[in-house]
């Protein structure tokens, strides 16, 4: 590995767990949102959350840079905090998220709704206020849903090319993750080296994520069914 | 950053995917010379157009086709007169490194019968300017009707050349610069320069620049001396 | 007046009236399988809104169709022993018994972990998950975070079933401490007629 | 809409169907051997199920062409079957159904992982033998990820782009997906209006997949929690 | 010769040893909570698996760590009511209850769907989701998908608590005839001395 291939890794990962972290919540919201609430346009929602996975990733690549153009919302509202996104790894960020964003929503969505509420109505009794209620029964047995959403979120993250490219270009040590990189590689002749060195960090990094979340269930061990539900 | 260097970084120059390794030479041989070195982002010719309509900050673009070039110059995001076209390339069919095939290039030469009931491997004639080249000499050699239902439309020139060099495709027309790189296949045929439009790359300032070494860099491009660089990869030059 | 219960509940297609007052002390709630018991517990707790009536329990009016009140369940600070138990799959034990023990107001603890595990005989279990106890285990669990929550009234749901002649007298010795030391109204719930027999001051028949 | 934007939505909804049906029994067989056997090796499994996630579908799409192109080892089995998937929409449903997997295993193992084995206990004893307790126990209570799986594999396999390009490339009325379309039309100065139609065609072909979702999950009405787990 | 047991049940950190052999008609397993009752009843069903011993059942030999004998649960035909029930939450009553007598060979089935039924009082429930049952409704609904799996012995766990008295005395009064007419051995686990004394033939006490 050069030293500037270590650099596209080090982008990657900086990349994928901003995209994660930032999108997980958002996703958790959704996923809620959907689990738990009727209401009319509720498909369109889901819809909506589903978008980045129907249409082609350099749609929402191009999308996102009308929207975070100097003059589309978006843009108009990072100027005004002082932000831009465009060429920028931050952008990266975002596309890798917004790409992520239905599989987390599903993963969560899943879980959310085999937890069971009479076990939320037990700690209402108990003196938890809703909040409470959320914090220490619904988002700890929703666990797997949110680790597996984590997982699943970083992955794709790591994989994201298309909406990246399209939105904040291939830029050395800015936005040239690791799939463009390879993207990169795979358009010179001879440069199939590089795109198995790449190609095999890009899964080292993944396994890593895969044997953390394998660890943090174990750790949680979060006994399910069992007696007394 | 890959090179100690003291006057931070260079312009931004984006560039079609094709002239990745020629245009990396010719940056190199540029900070060679004590500039700082240019930041250059290849993508296809289409998403890197729409992002600097976007108003994306930055310095150079050079397209593979002049339409997208048109594009950025009716919305006035060009600088005026900082256009030029300076590379021109050729399109040549490709074979498999252990086939046989040749062909003389005249009207009517039997390409599809030379397919086997194989596929042509092509840039997408209806969006890549590769395959829209082709298409053109194709044509003009009266034997598009032929192959046309016989494509294999490849999402850019490098990918085309994979089909072939994989075996997947017995024959494959991409640009001379691509075939010349690739050990897995060999030049079956020329296609005559007469039998389409000139195949050229244009490049231009655009009105976002705010580097102070942007016009220096476009300018050292257009000299011979960039203009050899690009000789060196296959490129021809104006 | 510890219960003043006036109310309908809404159960599928079934509606359950019941109404009863009690003066203190245990107020046995007795009726046949599916009479509805389970039902008035939940309305009682606030986890199920009846169509209409009202609750009052201690002099507290908890629910009240005509002048609007519902308290969340979280206001009402009942202990309830739910027949299904509900422990918590991903607490221990410990975490199960301190969940609501730790919500409480220090003014409204009355037993401390220490009693509890003790007379429930569960200090053993206390690092075990749910899943691996067994059904009486799981029974004295279930009552233990019920008392630990520091409750102002007790709902217990057939909270002596399945447990040995030993571990019944000392949870009948607790309930009837509770009642006396504390003054603290409890509705049980049973089908046991010796247990209503000797325990209730009040019993109320639920019929289908 | 022209005719020959029909024929494209068409041959997406075909190439879509293909892929989520193809993928689901090994997406559930994968799911199956991850949730409930523990081997040594387990992790590896895992990560080579996230691959198409985590490599850029490019780099999927170049891998299976290796595979399938006449030489390649897949590319001889089938051309023992007299099959060849070249250019052909079976490969496309292949590129589709390679992406798609990952997020159906995903889905379908959360839920795999929910279903109470004391409920597979006992139907093992009113008789059922472990095929009979798969068929009638485990396999409807994990229907929730099921469903939630095969509307995730069908709608990224409705916008799969890149590793369908780049293995059977984009041929008129064969490989030419929805994705593929609209990425000729970016493609294109001007093209911004086919862009639109098409894209608007993939999301009324998902939001009709959220539909049918909906109506099956509230059809098998599948009770969970309750009494008596 | 109807039960023959002798194996050692291992449980978390403790080894469960139960030894007893009864002469037929209905052998009641008593011991306090956590002794292990639970744990014998599966070892019997084929769902724990003894570290060692022998299990046999009407002549059979269901277990023999010795011999290397050990048949799995749907080969041994025993009609099971699980303390927890275990219902299948995805299947209406009536798919419970017809579950196991599908499974059944024509032959073992000896009450049919209508007796069931009607002595366990569950007619009006066929139609509902277990989830929406009370209960004492959702146990009969587990007696009876028991019975219908067409078993060669039965094991209950506390069959008879959270039941109003008239369902207990229809469910016993089915307990005694299955005992009479059909001579199946029948294991129950109960904490209930009148009940214990009334019906069992065999007493088998496990000690903790
Ligand atoms: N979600 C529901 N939908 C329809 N009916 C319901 C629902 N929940 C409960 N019921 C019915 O309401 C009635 C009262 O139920 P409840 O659980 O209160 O009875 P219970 O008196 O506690 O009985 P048990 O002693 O058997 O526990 C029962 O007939 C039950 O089947
Ligand atoms: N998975 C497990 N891990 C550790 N201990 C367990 C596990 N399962 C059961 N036990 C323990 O084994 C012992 C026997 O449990 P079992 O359920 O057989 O008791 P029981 O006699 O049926 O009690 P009860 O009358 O309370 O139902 C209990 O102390 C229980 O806590
Ligand atoms: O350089 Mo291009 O945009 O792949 O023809
Ligand atoms: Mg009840
Ligand atoms: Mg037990």
């Amino acid at each position: 590995m050069t030293g500037e291939e270590w650099g596209i890794v080090l982008l990657s990962l900086q990349v994928s767990l901003a995209a994660m972290a930032g999108a997980l919540p958002l996703a958790f919201v959704l996923a809620w949102v959907l689990a738990r609430l009727q209401f009319p346009g509720k498909i369109l929602l889901d819809g909506l959350v589903h978008l980045p996975l129907v249409l082609p990733p350099v749609v929402i690549g191009w999308l996102l840079l009308i929207a975070f153009a100097p003059e589309g919302p978006g843009g108009r509202l990072l100027a005004l905090l002082g932000v831009s996104v465009l060429f920028r790894w931050t952008g990266a960020a975002i596309a890798a998220a917004v790409m992520a964003l239905p599989l987390m929503v599903r993963a969560i969505r899943l879980s959310l709704e085999a937890v069971d509420p009479r076990l939320e109505a037990a700690a209402r009794t108990l003196g938890a206020g809703p909040w409470q209620t959320f914090w220490t029964i619904t988002l700890p047995l929703a666990a797997p849903g949110v680790l597996a959403g984590a997982v699943l979120g970083f992955a794709r993250s790591l994989g994201e090319f298309g909406a990246t490219i399209t939105f904040v270009s291939n830029i050395p040590d800015e936005t040239r993750t690791l799939p463009l990189a390879i993207y990169a590689a795979l358009q010179l002749p001879g440069g199939d080296g590089a795109v198995w060195r790449l190609a095999l960090m890009a899964v080292a990094l993944s396994l890593a994520a895969l044997v953390a979340s394998e660890a943090l269930t174990r750790a949680s061990g979060s006994g399910r069914g069992g007696h007394v539900l | 950053r890959t090179q100690a260097q003291v006057g931070g970084r260079g312009p931004l120059v984006l560039a079609a995917a094709s002239l990745q390794e020629a245009l990396t030479a010719a940056a190199d041989s540029w900070a060679r010379k004590g500039h700082s070195r240019p930041v250059l982002s290849f993508a296809a010719s289409s998403a890197l157009a729409r992002q600097i309509e976007a108003k994306a900050p930055a310095d150079l673009f050079v397209s593979a086709d002049e339409e997208w070039m048109d594009f950025l110059a009716a919305r006035k995001l060009l600088v005026p007169g900082s256009r030029a076209d300076f590379l021109t390339n050729r399109l040549v069919i490709v074979a498999p490194a252990a086939s046989r095939a040749g062909f003389a290039m005249r009207p009517g030469f039997p390409l599809a019968s030379a397919l086997g009931g194989g596929r042509l491997a092509v840039a997408d004639p209806d969006s890549v300017p590769a395959g829209r080249y082709a298409r053109e000499a194709l044509t003009n050699l009266k034997v598009w009707q032929t192959v046309q239902m016989s494509l294999a439309r490849a999402e850019n020139v490098r990918a085309a050349l994979a089909l072939v060099a994989r075996g997947a495709a017995p024959l494959g027309i991409v640009y001379a610069t691509d075939a010349r790189a690739e050990p897995a296949v060999r030049v079956a045929g020329w296609i005559p320069a007469e039998a389409h439009r000139p195949i050229t790359y244009p490049l231009a300032r655009l009105t976002t620049s705010s580097h102070p070494d942007a016009e220096a860099f476009r300018r050292f491009l257009l000299s011979g001396e960039g203009k050899a660089v690009f000789r060196r990869f296959g490129f021809g030059t104006r | 007046m510890s219960f003043d219960v006036d109310v309908t509940v809404r159960r599928g297609e079934r509606a359950i009236v019941c109404r009863f007052a009690s003066a203190g002390g245990i107020t046995a709630l007795v009726g046949p399988s599916g009479a509805g018991k389970s039902s008035v517990l939940e309305a009682l707790a606030g986890l199920l809104r009846p169509e209409a009536g009202r609750i009052a329990v201690g002099g507290t009016v908890l629910f009240d169709s005509l002048a609007r009140v519902n308290l969340p369940p979280e206001a009402r600070a009942c202990g309830v022993m739910f027949q299904d138990l509900r422990l918590f799959p991903h607490r221990r034990v410990l975490g199960n018994l301190l969940y609501g023990q730790r919500l409480a107001p220090p003014e409204r603890r009355f037993l401390s972990l220490e009693e509890v595990a003790d007379f429930l005989d569960i200090a053993p279990l206390l690092g075990r998950r749910p899943r691996t106890l067994s059904g009486g285990e799981a029974q004295r669990v279930a009552i233990g975070r019920a008392l630990l929550s520091g409750p102002r009234f007790l709902l217990m749901d057939e909270p002596l079933t399945a447990l040995d002649d030993a571990r019944r007298e000392a949870i009948i010795a607790v309930i009837e401490r509770i009642r006396d030391e504390l003054a603290l109204p409890i509705l049980l719930v049973s089908h046991d007629r010796a247990d209503v027999a000797r325990l209730a001051d009040t019993v109320v028949e639920l019929r289908p």
